[in-house]
């Protein structure tokens, strides 16, 4: 039992680690800070070892090696995560408690990937959510931070409600909640397909899939960046996990629905995401929908509903950390040290920093699916996974947002590198846990596509 | 009037759920939007017990997620209200529609 | 038409117009107060319905937690007795026609369901069994949820005690 | 010869690039490496030849296969046949050329020859794969240097150029993969291999989707009407060697692909879009010329041409003769060669009076004997003079397309020799305007070129005399592989 | 047998010159060019007389009929199994006659140019250009395949821009040189096509074999040909007449043959070698290398030909007549002497007697090329002298140039077909063939060459006599201390080419070329011929009337003919024809509205595209409210939509 649930157990004890060294107050910001990337390196390395397959608590919760492997790249983000944000962290008052919410949520999102039943889904997912609603305040002096904080913790009660009402009619028309009982139950009458919309929902609003997704631009351009990282990189990760396996496991009865519904989604948040984040100036706030659209692509390898959609999508996120958190790093770089995050105020960047602006430029290609990044490989795969459905129709439209995704991913590119400006944002000093960060998730943006035993490994 | 039964109970749960709703939806003060989830979600809990009650009663499942709902609705609110306290400190408002510096 | 029958037709009423009464009233301590009504209504449909323990723990929880932390919620930030500010007409014939839609969508379906009712013997939500239950690790034994909500509560008293014991406001 | 030479000199040259420590070290290292390169390439050749003078006659020689991503059945495939090393050359002809022209590039002189060698590296992947994942891979390798060295380095309206650009040749490349994704998921086994795909029967109606998606795909690379817009744009924004590789290299991606790919392995539904595809490379032909006719600027005229001249690429394609299509590579090849030249010179000059316009230019043979020199040689080239690669490939596209005994074909055939005067019109106009005439008084102090440019002009017009005046080589490399496109296409339809 | 090393030695040492002197004249042999490319050539020539020597009188007769041989032949581009590209020598009489022609008039201009062009910045470049352009037209006259003969064709034409352009800071040069390669371009691409028919029904480029299928009515090459037709004209037919096009294109037929007198913008010598002796030729040779085609299997064809000469003829000896310029009057003659022997062909029939005027073509061709260069090289000298290209500038130089006005005066009297000179034979042979087969071409002729004697006379004495002589011109240039009439270099080849122009009629041309091969005994009739030459006489006898004195008699008459003077003066404005076509059609109606539509409509639907994409983004930014509870809203509205469409709609 200890094996089975050792992700979990480490990082409840990291938890209360920080809890007693916070309470003991005898550390220094920066030390407290490399004890706690110690830590997680240290949870990260020990994720590869003693894994055990297992089910516990009656089918509650459990565990497989996909279920380990998904939870290491999770922690993987955090770890670099505490990387990237070393300078906030080492600025904020309250980093121990940042720590603590964001270990408790990846704990939630432990116990979201490991879920058994849909009480301890739904628990997980709270434990998922409120303590990240609390972290999008903690730029406690911002009015956009609180503001941030009030638009998530309202609009996640709501889809919380809306989730739990779905529960209960699904608990009522089957009489069970527990994930391995349900596909016996579900034969997809309308009143199933009620609920499974209202469970759908929810997923649709963690993932940010449109129409359900607007909460996460203001969330994320309001929001500090390594709150705004996490959302966008850990969270939407787990949840995307935990959404395959229910929709290919619980409600495989019903996947004739969830297909299509999938699909049409998945269209409508590529060209909603893509449309938005043409005209974003600011860097978080771009970023926010160019997650939505990188959503949507996602939800094109889910929609194989097989294994190789299961696949690619565990491939997909684990590029998509890198990436993204190389672009957050980048900017909360620049963020942290001139307190620009628009677009516009990179203009020139190649001048002053190119170290900067090279992993800038590798996350964005990354994001846009240019090769030999691994993000080339990871939506290549999305793409041929969706495909198998044989619905060509839909990935042609995959296909062509991709260009539109490029031109704004261009846009910045072309802000960096070409543009001239009389005054580029000066030198900037990036510490060596944050270099360290970018350097991984540089490695990791161009190793991970072309080592290909990684996507096996994977699989 | 009929005996009442778990369509009665559903109805009010339902009926109490889009009353919810209709208060999240109109409410510009943030406490009373936290309050119409409140009604959202003891509808929901509501719902349980009746499916608990009048369908499933060989297990409790429906009387845990109630349990459990009512925990998570407690935290959920005192994380929200001091969300809520402190975006007053900082808009000297909690008027959700002075609240919306981040849009399009 | 039994005594029964009565007391849940006034505990639904009590219910549904104070839960009406709280999402409308213009006044905010009584939108509280009508919220507050609502819940016992709540409590009290559990209590017809035989789960005493749950509408204990609603009772509590609700009555004596929740709504006590809103009403010092509504004490700190806002005078008591000011009328709430008026959400546009359209906005509100908007949200009550989608309400309804949602409400006239799950009846039908919900009557149109043919529920199945199970044939095992129904266990007593008595105390003894929900606790036994509740911090049971065999079958069907909750005690990984109560860890996990336990965690949760933790969490969220980290987050509140962080956000809400701010040193000092400021001022921009 | 092991073909993964071909793919780990540009990339070793590249890693070397980026770490020297000044612009000179940065020149010399990629000239170097664009050197072994070329000596690789002939290698290639020679070996090429010989083992098929000693009878080996299998479909591709020198193939490498390891496994890559074995659960979506992708293996790096590489292998040659003769139209793969004729595009290789051409691609280091070019590559050698376009780093001697830009030996002055004093911004960012590192990124720039490292993105130079980004994108040369991407064409000889593409080449050389046989499988189309990879190929792919390789194709898309190619466009995004493009951008940042037409964004970066360019000139004129460049940010809208290189947009246009990246997002019509990725709108192109995603059309590919579409089309890719429909081959793999409906071949009786799935799989990327192009000598297993070519082999096997996909579906009718599979082919009558997937072919379209492809051929535009590849199209929109090789300026296929009416998605050829970006030519004149990018062209003419780029800096020179960005120019060069474009059409001497990038346009060939397209063209290669059409060929290697959608034909090939889709050949039934090829038969059926032959009309189309003959009239939209009619029509590009013909309003490329007539639309060149009006142009002004050097490059402007380069580039519309280019989409003229690569509508005879796309037309010796869509005759689906044997003929044609040896011709249509043999286009590729020379026109590969002939635009990166015109394109050197129109740097050149550029760099010398600063203007491209040709109304201001005039008599700068005077001044620049080897520019000028060149200038007529490229421009008898473009327009179809013997002994010049450029007659060659265009007379065997004419006999190839004049194979077909249809009248419609016929039409097509005689409207596109129309074009050859057409050229003749805009071409002598163009040369003649700029290097004949009285010399302008501004340009009186004007030098000829250095060495660097000097040796890049001779090597590429070595390549264009070398064809036109000894054409049996390259014939003879690309005419086994066009004859086994050709078996290809004349397999009937299996009726199911 | 002929020696194959021999004869590909003739076309390749001037290839040799060319290239050395292109990459490295202007390095190292800045001064010797001249005398290395004299050389090379005159060892061309030496061995063009040499093969001439053996095929006439050696090897090249079995049976009494000269065989076409082939010593060497090599593929160079095969396209498919028997359709290739050979580059090969043919010896026949017409090519053997040719090489000598272009090997001897080259040669002429070699050594004429070292004393012309002394001194020119770019002589290396000069002779370099002269060597690629005798390759050239070499490599053209022993072509053995058609496609090989087009690649020539294609190389003359460059080399003819070449030169022509030789002054490229000249804009009047400049023009002139784009409209000739332009000009020729149009017809070559019907020449191409019509290889391309001819090919597809041969089965094959190579003459031998494709004049072989297309003349035997059983090959089945012939009967798809002659069965396939087009507009009610087969497609031999067709192709025949594209290829003459070619031809036409090339020789300045009309009507393509405006860019003729602008050609005469380059050097004079240049003129006499390629756009009097050799290039311009090049489309009757055409002609006559597939004449078996034309005269067996579409004598419709042919007599197309026959019409085009004649009436080409007649014009241009009309123009000619108005001409001002004296390289113009003589381009005119030129073209109007090929128009000769192009109706000469045109009124042939295949083998014996009646092939009487494809031997008179080619024997006008020879002599032809002797007197015209020689006209033209004397005209170089008076220029050189005079430094002006105008006949007012000009007059009473017959004693400043003593051998120049001996030699011209004798290539005038062939030109008019005065006996005994070259001309006359070759003419009277012409007239007469065209007396044989038809009259209508018959009198047209002769009246042309009435008109020829007269021009040419008209030339004569406006240079020569008319006015006193003034040594200083009334031009441009004056002031120059004039240096005689050039050295040995310029008068020798005058006094050679005088010699062929007198004597080269009395060679017994219709034993060695004929139609079939065969000896072809000409008669001679000395009634047929009074006509002609009294014609001729007249017209010089007008000539020196209106011009040997100056008087104003030749401005009354133009006067009193205003119209027709006018018209012929403007070179009955088929210039401003073609200019109207192609700057008004072409550039207005096709160029310009492509250009538009591709920069409007083409490009303008990529922008609107990306420019909607923005606007779409734009307008749908109100979603994005920044309000919770709108978010709220379409939330629930997500959910009810979703439910509906799946409940209801999409089962």
């Amino acid at each position: 039992m200890l094996t089975i649930m050792k992700s979990e157990l480490l990082v409840t004890a990291i938890i209360f680690l920080l809890l007693f060294v916070k309470l003991g107050k005898g550390m220094k910001n920066e030390s407290m800070l490399l004890l706690i990337q110690v830590l997680l390196l240290l949870n990260f390395i020990a994720g590869f070892f003693f894994n055990t397959e297992g089910i516990l608590f009656d089918g509650m919760y459990q565990s497989t090696s996909m279920i380990v492997l998904q939870k290491n790249i999770l922690n993987l983000g955090v770890y670099l995560i505490s990387l990237l944000f070393s300078s906030w962290f080492k600025r904020s008052e309250h980093m121990p408690e940042f720590f603590m919410l964001m270990l408790s949520a990846l704990l939630g999102m432990f116990f979201l990937i490991s879920s058994g039943n849909l009480l301890m889904f739904f628990l997980a997912l709270e434990l998922s959510t409120i303590p990240v609603a609390a972290m999008a305040n903690f730029d406690l002096d911002k009015k956009r931070s609180s503001e941030a904080a009030m638009k998530m913790i309202l609009t996640s009660a709501f889809s919380s409600g809306i989730l739990l009402f779905g529960i209960s009619l699904i608990y009522g028309a089957t009489g069970t909640i527990s994930f391995s009982e349900l596909p016996q139950h579900l034969d997809g009458t309308p009143l199933q397909v009620l609920a499974f919309v209202f469970l759908f929902a929810a997923f649709a609003f963690k993932l940010s899939i449109v129409p359900f997704h607007l909460w996460t631009a203001d969330v994320y351009e309001g929001a500090p960046m390594a709150t705004t990282s996490f959302l966008s990189v850990i969270s939407k990760g787990a949840v995307a996990f935990i959404f395959i396996s229910t929709l290919y496991k619980v409600f495989q009865p019903m996947q004739g629905t969830w297909y299509n519904m999938v699909m049409i989604l998945s269209i409508a948040t590529m060209i909603i995401g893509n449309l938005f984040a043409l005209r974003q100036q600011n860097i978080k706030r771009f970023l926010a929908f160019s997650s939505i659209a990188q959503v949507g692509f996602i939800l094109v390898g889910i929609s194989s509903g097989a294994k190789e959609g299961l696949s690619s999508v565990v491939y997909f996120i684990l590029i998509y950390i890198f990436s993204n958190l190389a672009a957050f790093g980048v900017a909360t770089a620049i963020e942290s040290q001139t307190g620009k995050e628009n677009i516009d105020d990179c203009k020139g960047l190649y001048q002053t920093n190119p170290f900067l602006s090279w992993v800038l430029a590798l996350a964005l290609f990354s994001l846009a699916g240019i090769p030999p990044t691994a993000g080339f490989f990871g939506k290549l795969f999305l793409l041929t996974a969706g495909a198998s459905t044989g619905s060509y129709f839909f990935i042609t439209i995959a296909a062509l947002n991709m260009i539109i995704s490029l031109y704004y991913y261009l846009r910045v590119i072309r802000a960096v590198f070409m543009d001239k400006n009389e005054q580029p944002v000066e030198k900037i000093k990036i510490d060596l846990s944050a270099k360290l960060g970018l350097t991984i998730c540089a490695a990791g943006i161009v190793l991970v596509g072309l080592l290909s035993w990684i996507y096996d490994y994977i699989q | 009037m009929i005996e009442p039964g778990l369509y009665h109970l559903l109805f009010i749960s339902a009926a109490l759920f889009f009353i919810g709703v209709y208060g999240f939806f109109t409410r510009r003060n943030l406490v009373t939007m936290l309050m119409s989830v409140e009604l959202i979600l003891n509808s929901v809990n509501l719902n349980f017990i009746a499916f608990n009650k009048y369908l499933w009663p060989n297990k409790l499942d429906g009387v845990f997620f109630t349990i459990f709902i009512i925990a998570i609705a407690a935290a959920e609110a005192a994380v929200a209200i001091a969300i809520i306290i402190n975006l007053y400190r900082s808009h000297h408002s909690i008027d959700v529609e002075n609240a919306e510096e981040m849009k399009f | 038409m039994s005594g029964s029958t009565v007391i849940f037709y006034l505990l639904a009423a009590l219910t549904l117009v104070s839960g009406l009464l709280a999402v409308t009233t213009r006044m905010i301590f009584r939108a509280a107060i009508y919220l507050l009504f609502s819940l016992i209504g709540i409590a009290g449909l559990y209590f017809w319905m035989q789960y005493e323990f749950i509408a204990a723990v609603q009772i509590v929880v609700y009555v004596g937690g929740i709504v006590v932390l809103i009403i010092f919620s509504i004490f700190l930030t806002q005078q008591a007795g000011d009328e709430l500010p008026k959400q546009k007409m359209g906005r509100q014939l908007f949200s009550a026609l989608a309400a309804f839609c949602g409400l006239a969508l799950v009846m039908l379906q919900l009557y149109k369901h043919d529920f199945i009712k199970t044939s095992s013997p129904a266990i007593e939500p008595t105390v003894a069994n929900i606790g036994n239950q509740m911090l049971g690790v065999d079958k069907s034994g909750y005690a990984l949820p109560f860890e996990v909500v336990s965690i949760l509560l933790l969490a969220a008293l980290i987050g509140c005690i962080v956000i809400a014991l701010k040193s000092k406001p400021e001022t921009k | 010869m092991n073909l993964l030479l071909l793919i780990l000199t540009p990339l070793l040259t590249a890693v070397a690039v980026l770490l020297m420590r000044n612009a000179t070290q940065v020149r010399w290292v990629s000239f170097i490496g664009a050197a072994v390169q070329l000596v690789l390439a002939f290698a290639l050749f020679f070996a090429f030849r010989n083992e098929r003078m000693a009878g080996n006659t299998a479909e591709m020689l020198f193939q490498i296969q390891y496994n890559w991503f074995p659960a979506w059945h992708i293996s790096f495939h590489l292998g040659v046949d003769g139209i793969s090393i004729a595009m290789i050359l051409l691609t280091a002809f070019v590559v050698i050329a376009g780093v001697l022209v830009s030996w002055n590039v004093e911004k960012m002189t590192k990124e720039f020859y490292f993105l130079l060698i980004l994108l040369s590296l991407g064409a000889y992947g593409f080449f050389i794969s046989l499988d189309l994942f990879i190929l792919f891979f390789f194709l898309e390798i190619a466009v995004i240097p493009k951008y940042l060295l037409i964004g970066i380095w360019g000139s004129g309206k460049k940010e809208y150029s290189a947009n246009k650009l990246a997002l019509m040749l990725m709108g192109g490349s995603a059309l590919v993969l579409v089309g890719l994704l429909g081959i793999y998921f409906n071949a009786p086994e799935k799989t990327f291999d192009l000598l297993t795909l070519s082999k096997s029967y996909i579906p009718a109606e599979v082919q009558q989707i997937c072919f379209p998606l492809l051929f535009v795909g590849f199209g929109v690379f090789t300026a296929l009407f009416p998605f050829h817009t970006w030519v004149p744009d990018g062209h003419s924004s780029a800096p020179t060697a960005g120019s060069m590789f474009l059409a001497g290299i990038s346009m060939k991606l397209g063209g290669y692909g059409c060929l290697r790919v959608a034909t090939y392995i889709l050949h039934d539904a090829a038969k059926d879009y032959s009309t189309i595809i003959i009239v939209l490379s009619v029509i590009a032909i013909l309003y490329g010329a007539f639309a060149t006719m009006m142009q002004k600027d050097l490059k402007y005229i380069n580039a519309y041409s280019s989409v003229s001249h690569c509508g005879f690429v796309l037309l010796g394609i869509g005759m689906m003769t044997k003929t044609s299509m040896t011709g249509a590579v043999m286009q590729m090849v020379s026109h590969g060669l002939m635009t990166a030249l015109f394109f050197a010179v129109i740097g050149m000059i550029y760099e010398r009076t600063h203007t491209r316009q040709v109304n201001e230019m005039g008599g700068l043979l005077k001044r620049m004997p080897f520019i000028g020199t060149v200038l007529f040689i490229v421009g008898l080239c473009s327009l179809g003079l013997p002994g010049l690669s450029g007659f060659v490939a265009e007379m065997t596209v004419f006999m190839g397309s004049w194979e077909r005994p249809d009248t419609f074909s016929r039409v097509a055939t005689i409207l596109s020799c129309l074009s050859l005067v057409v050229t003749a019109v805009y071409i002598l106009r163009a040369i003649t305007k700029t290097a004949m005439g009285p010399l302008k008084e501004q340009f009186a102090t004007l030098t000829d070129a250095r060495w660097n440019e000097k040796l890049a002009a001779i090597i590429l017009v070595v390549g264009i005399i070398a064809i036109g005046t000894a054409p049996f080589w390259l014939n003879d490399l690309i005419n086994p592989a066009t004859e086994i496109i050709k078996q290809h296409l004349m397999i009937p339809t299996p009726i199911d | 047998m002929p020696n194959a090393t021999y004869i590909a030695l003739i076309p390749l040492l001037p290839l040799a010159g060319f290239i050395m002197l292109g990459i490295f004249g202007r390095k190292y042999f800045k001064n010797t060019s001249g005398i290395i490319g004299t050389t090379l050539l005159l060892v061309s020539t030496g061995l063009a007389l040499y093969t001439a020597y053996g095929y006439f009188f050696e090897y090249g007769k079995v049976d009494g009929v000269y065989q076409k041989l082939v010593p060497l032949k090599y593929t160079w581009l095969e396209f498919s199994q028997g359709v290739s590209i050979d580059m090969g020598i043919i010896i026949d009489p017409i090519s053997v006659m040719m090489l000598v022609v272009v090997t001897f008039v080259s040669l002429m201009v070699h050594i004429y140019s070292l004393g012309y062009m002394k001194g020119e910045e770019r002589f290396p470049t000069y002779y370099a250009f002269l060597g690629l352009f005798t390759f050239s037209m070499l490599g053209l006259v022993v072509s053995s395949n058609i496609f090989q003969i087009y690649i020539f064709w294609e190389l003359v034409g460059v080399s003819s821009f070449l030169l022509i352009g030789y002054y490229y800071d000249k804009p009047s040069a400049v023009a002139a040189c784009k409209k000739a390669f332009i000009v020729t371009r149009f017809a070559d691409v019907g020449f191409l096509i019509g290889i391309l028919m001819l090919s597809f029904y041969s089965g094959t480029l190579d003459f031998n074999t494709l004049i072989a299928t297309l003349t035997s009515p059983e090959s089945n090459g012939y009967k798809t040909a002659a069965a396939a037709s087009f507009m009610g004209v087969s497609a031999l037919t067709w192709g025949l007449v594209l290829v003459f096009i070619g031809g036409a294109g090339k020789s300045a037929m009309f009507p393509l043959h405006i860019w003729l007198p602008d050609a005469m913008e380059g050097p004079t010598p240049v003129s006499a070698l390629i756009h009097a002796a050799t290039m311009v030729v090049a489309g009757v040779f055409l002609v006559a290398r597939l004449f078996p085609v034309f005269a067996i299997s579409s004598p419709g064809a042919l007599s197309i030909v026959g019409y085009v000469g004649a009436v080409s003829a007649m014009i241009a000896a009309v123009i000619a007549c108005t001409q001002t310029d004296i390289k113009r009057v003589l381009a005119y003659s030129t073209m109007s002497q090929i128009g000769y022997m192009m109706f000469a062909l045109g009124v042939s029939k295949y083998g014996g007697e009646e092939g009487l005027g494809y031997t008179a073509s080619m024997f006008h061709l020879f002599t032809h090329a002797m007197f015209k260069a020689l006209l033209f090289l004397g005209a170089g000298a008076v220029i050189h002298f005079i430094h002006s290209n105008e006949m007012k500038d000009m007059g009473g130089l017959r004693k400043y140039l003593p051998i120049t006005h001996i030699t011209f005066l004798i290539a005038c009297l062939a030109i008019a077909g005065v006996p005994p000179f070259a001309g006359f034979f070759s003419k009277e042979e012409i007239l007469l063939a065209a007396y044989q087969h038809n009259p209508t071409i018959y009198w047209i002729a002769l009246i042309t060459s009435g008109l020829t004697a007269f021009y040419m006379f008209r030339l004569y004495f406006s240079i020569f006599w008319n006015k006193d002589a003034s040594p200083s011109p009334q031009g441009e240039g004056r002031g120059e201390v004039h240096h005689g009439e050039g050295g040995f270099a310029m008068m020798m080849p005058l006094v050679l080419l005088a010699l062929g122009a007198a004597a080269a009629g009395f060679i017994p041309f219709g034993h060695f070329v004929s139609s079939d091969g065969k000896a072809l005994e000409s008669e001679f009739h000395l009634q047929f011929s009074i006509l002609p030459v009294a014609l001729g006489l007249a017209g010089i006898f007008t000539a020196m009337l209106l011009y040997k004195k100056q008087n104003d008699k030749p401005d009354k008459i133009a006067a009193s003919l205003s119209g027709l003077y006018k018209a012929a003066y403007h070179k009955f404005y088929i210039d401003e024809v073609y200019l109207f076509i192609t700057q008004k059609i072409i550039f207005n109606l096709i160029g310009r509205p492509a250009a538009w539509f591709d920069k409007n409509v083409v490009d303008g639907l990529v922008n609107l595209t990306g420019n909607t994409t923005l606007k779409i983004s734009e307008g749908i930014k109100r979603i994005q409210s920044g309000k919770v509870q709108q978010y709220a809203i379409y939330f629930l509205a997500g959910v009810i939509g979703l439910a509906l469409l799946f409940i209801y709609v999409w089962k």
